[in-house]
């Protein structure tokens, strides 16, 4: 089970990665976007982190709102928005539970990324977040489905996040700011598929620890 | 990184204190969520302009808050889109009853927290339309790109909207105009050196000692190819020219409907200028240009519409959407019809542009 | 160098045929010799006031001609004053009869050139004045030097003898005020970075990437001292207790008088600012900083006032008087009693400065 | 005798110095002024060639006026006016001549040199050209008045002003733009007093070439 206090630690584990890769994130902007992406991110997780210890024991669903208001009130920005109605439609799904199964997990993670979808209407291939989220959540359902255990399908999951990151090098973005580059954006990794590969890392690496110590 | 700031962190915060200072008999200003509303805020009766981006355009948009023009702007941090938050909280602020025109410039981030801005506000009761403005020439399609970025356009747009919601005219009316100076307006910008955010504190693209970039939105951003460096008349010339030369240009725009509670979706064309049209035009400075060599681009750009026998009925020349201290210009024109200049020319005073009071 | 101009020679007259294009409403360009006039001049039965100095300042001195402000502008080579027979054509050009009033920067080539070209006008039986701006707290005495130079307070005379010369005051009594707002006012400047001129290709002088240099002048000079880059409020006090904290200044000024038909010597003092004080305040771009950052200085500013029990009356905030597209900012105080705030308020219409119309 | 052909010889050459030596001027400019002295007093002193060229005949007086009033119309700044000063001076005192005696042409250019403290009003030792002219006639006056020749007068003339133009360098300045540096002006050569050596060097050299080719 995927406890409250597990969650509370991914979202501690994401700032705290996002932030020792700000500079890193930000130079990936700066080569096809405005050069703020790490900057911004690492400022809204920070405040999500910051929040969420000021509200100790809420459910979930409740959790998973405060993250995606504080996202979109202090990231800014085209990943601001779409991170945090990544949270907003994650808290429909997760509503009043303190706990989560594997299967619910996915859940509350395909619903994050169909609000994604939803506000931002990018498709696969189109240079965005979107090249992570969806073959990560692809092999997530897939090792699940495969009865594979949670830990394998979550690094299954980061693998082909990582994979689909690094895939976005060679596109031609048609989405968001790097669009405007055309032919330019070619050969640049995308900087938001790179946080949200680093978000799923956090996730993986927290549920790992968290077992550790069962 | 050499700026007049104190702590990276304060910059937008101090800046808006300087304003509220400056012009306390204009405006009043909110820290938290942060915007800027008009010293009369709500003025009854009256349509109310919202608009809002990112920081370091100014006087875009916080200086263009005042009578004639917009009653309240977002400023968000240094070329990051304000968040819905603010934009729901300085629409509440200024709407009198007669509604809120949302000004968008088309940008992802932009769009999308105007748009949960837009529902947050309609959820309130509040009456509220938004108007996109997509002016910038260098993005050339529409479909396979995030469509063009809002420009020097916007200036206009908020100038002659203003002005109509001033005189009294309802949201539909004000945002179908402005709706109508959006896609009546093209620009083109360029850069000679570069431009440093206070938390990169170092220059977001590296251009030569001879080089300058062409096609450049607003943020920094690398624009549409770097060329080497030639004179004032070559790049006014090259600037005028992909702006004279565009083609009809379409795009589908979403919208808020108040009416329906929901979003439309437009297809709109913005046919290309003729010999005969009228134009307002904008000879920008993108911050770290002097007012000198702007005349001289002026100069230019004049012949090159007159030889094509376009009428520059009005103009504006100065730095009035920048990009930090960047040096550079920008060149925006505005087809315009006689009620378009008949709002242009009515009284307008904010910080930055103030004329017939 | 990388800047929006074409030929080296032509720079200052196509910066002047820009003008001339934008502005037809409001002022007229002669070329040889180079003055700006007018559109109306000469304005029957008003005062004309004529200023002029070294390019490279805009919107100094054709930015402010216009209603309510100056009859003519003279402008020289950069950062190099005009000659006389640019003086002497323009003040014919504007005289109506009612006499001119040349406004000189403090610098030795101007006031040589302003020197003979008064000559030149009275001979021709035109009445002329001359007043002396010399503001800038930088130099500290007159006794060892040339004296103070003209640099934000001249903005400020011009304002405000323009608006009194509107209002029908005589030439005795435009030149009596002039002198006044000179003497009441008190400036001090600083760069963050050098500047180029066109014709020198390379920075006048090298800053280092941590280094500010204070005290300079608007000529791309070096500075009074150089120091390591501190923050905003550290600057804006450094500024601000130079001009609060100096005290009295005294200097011989020579001006016209054309009753008798020659020079006379008057020594003035400027009394240092006191509490209950009121003030017109201009903070100023040096051309490459962006009004974002002027407001954080402002903010600071206006605490620093209020501190002193100082009232900030009026204020300006923007980039009037430059030196291309240096970095950098100055602040000028004026003293101002109710004439002359009266006047400030008055309706002027020039291409950098318009209210009241 | 010094013909007006001689004396056209002599701003002929004085143009040409000046300008091989502009950028000289102008860097000892931007030491401690404002880096335009070598352009705008060789376009000046090239501008009155050109307009002589087209008055040819013309008295020395009129000449020196034509001079004069070129450099003021031209230079801009206080050398234009200064120089511009000097002749319109020297063509007071040379009137309708079309020829002068050696002691002719010393108080034609002691009147100009008068005419800059005029409207300047500099005292030696200001750091100005004053600094050059004042020991450079006196010389000449002096090498004059013991009899000796006037190409050795002259010679005598220029090493004054060279060693005055030399002498500046320690001085702090207290007229002009220079004057504002304070002490930071001590240590740097005065461009004005340079361009008054080079101006006096050119006559030196075209008296010698002329008297060489009688
Ligand atoms: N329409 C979209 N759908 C999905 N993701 C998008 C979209 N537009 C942009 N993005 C993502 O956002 C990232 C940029 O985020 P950020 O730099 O914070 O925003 P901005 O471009 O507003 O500065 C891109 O790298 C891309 O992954
Ligand atoms: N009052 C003065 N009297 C004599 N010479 C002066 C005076 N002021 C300045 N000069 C001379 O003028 C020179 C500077 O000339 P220039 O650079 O052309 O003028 P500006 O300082 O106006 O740019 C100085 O080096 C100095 O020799
Ligand atoms: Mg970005
Ligand atoms: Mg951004
Ligand atoms: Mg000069
Ligand atoms: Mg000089």
């Amino acid at each position: 089970m995927i406890t409250a206090t597990i969650v509370e630690a991914w979202l501690q584990r994401t700032a705290a990665v996002l932030d020792e890769n700000k500079s890193y994130l930000t130079d990936l902007d700066a080569a096809i976007g405005d050069a703020d992406h790490g900057v911004n991110i690492a400022r809204g997780f920070g405040a999500v982190v910051q929040k969420l210890a000021a509200q100790p024991g809420q459910s979930l669903g409740a959790l998973f709102k405060t993250a995606g208001m504080t996202l979109m009130s202090t990231v800014g920005g085209a990943s601001g928005m779409l991170y945090g109605n990544f949270f907003l439609k994650a808290a429909g799904v997760a509503g009043d539970r303190h706990a989560l199964t594997d299967a619910e997990l996915l859940a509350v993670l395909e619903a994050g990324r169909d609000g994604i979808i939803q506000r931002g209407r990018a498709e696969p291939g189109d240079k965005t977040m979107i090249d992570a989220w969806t073959p990560a959540l692809a092999a997530l359902r897939a090792s699940l489905e495969a009865g594979q255990p949670p830990a394998a399908a979550l690094d299954a999951c980061v693998a082909a996040a990582e994979e689909g990151m690094r895939a976005t090098i060679p596109l031609q973005a048609r989405k968001g700011r790097a669009s405007y580059l055309g032919e330019r954006s070619i050969g640049h990794q995308d900087p938001g598929a790179t946080s949200t590969y680093l978000i799923l890392r956090a996730l993986a690496e927290t549920l790992a620890t968290a077992s550790d110590e069962m | 990184m050499k700026k007049l700031i104190n702590a990276i962190d304060a910059v937008i915060t101090e800046q808006m204190e300087g304003m509220a200072l400056a012009h306390a008999d204009l405006l009043r200003v909110n820290l938290e969520p942060k915007f800027i509303v008009r010293a009369d805020a709500p003025v009854a009766d009256k349509v109310a302009l919202v608009s809002g981006g990112g920081s370091g355009h100014e006087p875009l948009h916080g200086g263009f808050v005042g009578m004639g023009m917009l009653a309240g702007a977002c400023p968000g941090e240094i070329f990051t889109s304000p968040t819905p938050d603010q934009m729901y909280a300085c629409g509440l602020a200024v709407n009198s009853g007669a509604g809120v025109l949302l000004i968008v410039k088309n940008y992802t981030g932009d769009v999308l927290s105007f748009e949960t801005a837009a529902e947050l506000l309609h959820g309130d009761g509040v009456p509220v339309r938004t108007v996109l403005v997509d002016d910038d020439v260098a993005v050339k399609d529409s479909l396979y790109t995030a469509g063009r970025r809002g420009v020097g356009g916007t200036v206009i747009v908020e100038k002659i909207a203003g002005a109509a919601a001033e005189a009294g005219y309802d949201l539909a009316q004000v945002a179908e105009l402005a709706q109508r100076v959006s896609i009546s307006s093209r620009s083109m910008g360029m850069a000679l050196t570069s431009c440093t955010t206070p938390a990169a504190g170092k220059p977001t693209f590296e251009l030569g000692d001879d080089e300058i970039e062409i096609g450049i939105g607003i943020h920094g951003e690398p624009g549409q190819r770097r060329m080497p460096i030639t004179d004032a008349d070559a790049i006014t010339t090259l600037l005028a020219e992909e702006i004279l030369d565009d083609g009809a240009y379409t795009r589908t725009v979403r919208s808020f409907d108040p009416d329906a509670g929901d979003w439309v979706e437009q297809t709109l064309t913005s046919a290309p200028f003729q010999p005969g049209d009228r134009v307002i035009a904008l000879v920008n400075s993108m911050g770290g240009t002097p007012a000198s060599e702007l005349y001289t681009v002026y100069r230019k750009l004049a012949h090159i519409c007159e030889a094509r026998n376009i009428t520059i009925a009005r103009r504006l020349i100065g730095a009035y959407i920048t990009s930090l201290e960047m040096q550079g210009c920008s060149i925006t024109l505005t087809r315009a019809d006689d009620e378009m200049l008949r709002l242009w020319d009515a009284p307008v005073h904010t910080p930055a542009l103030r004329w017939g009071v």
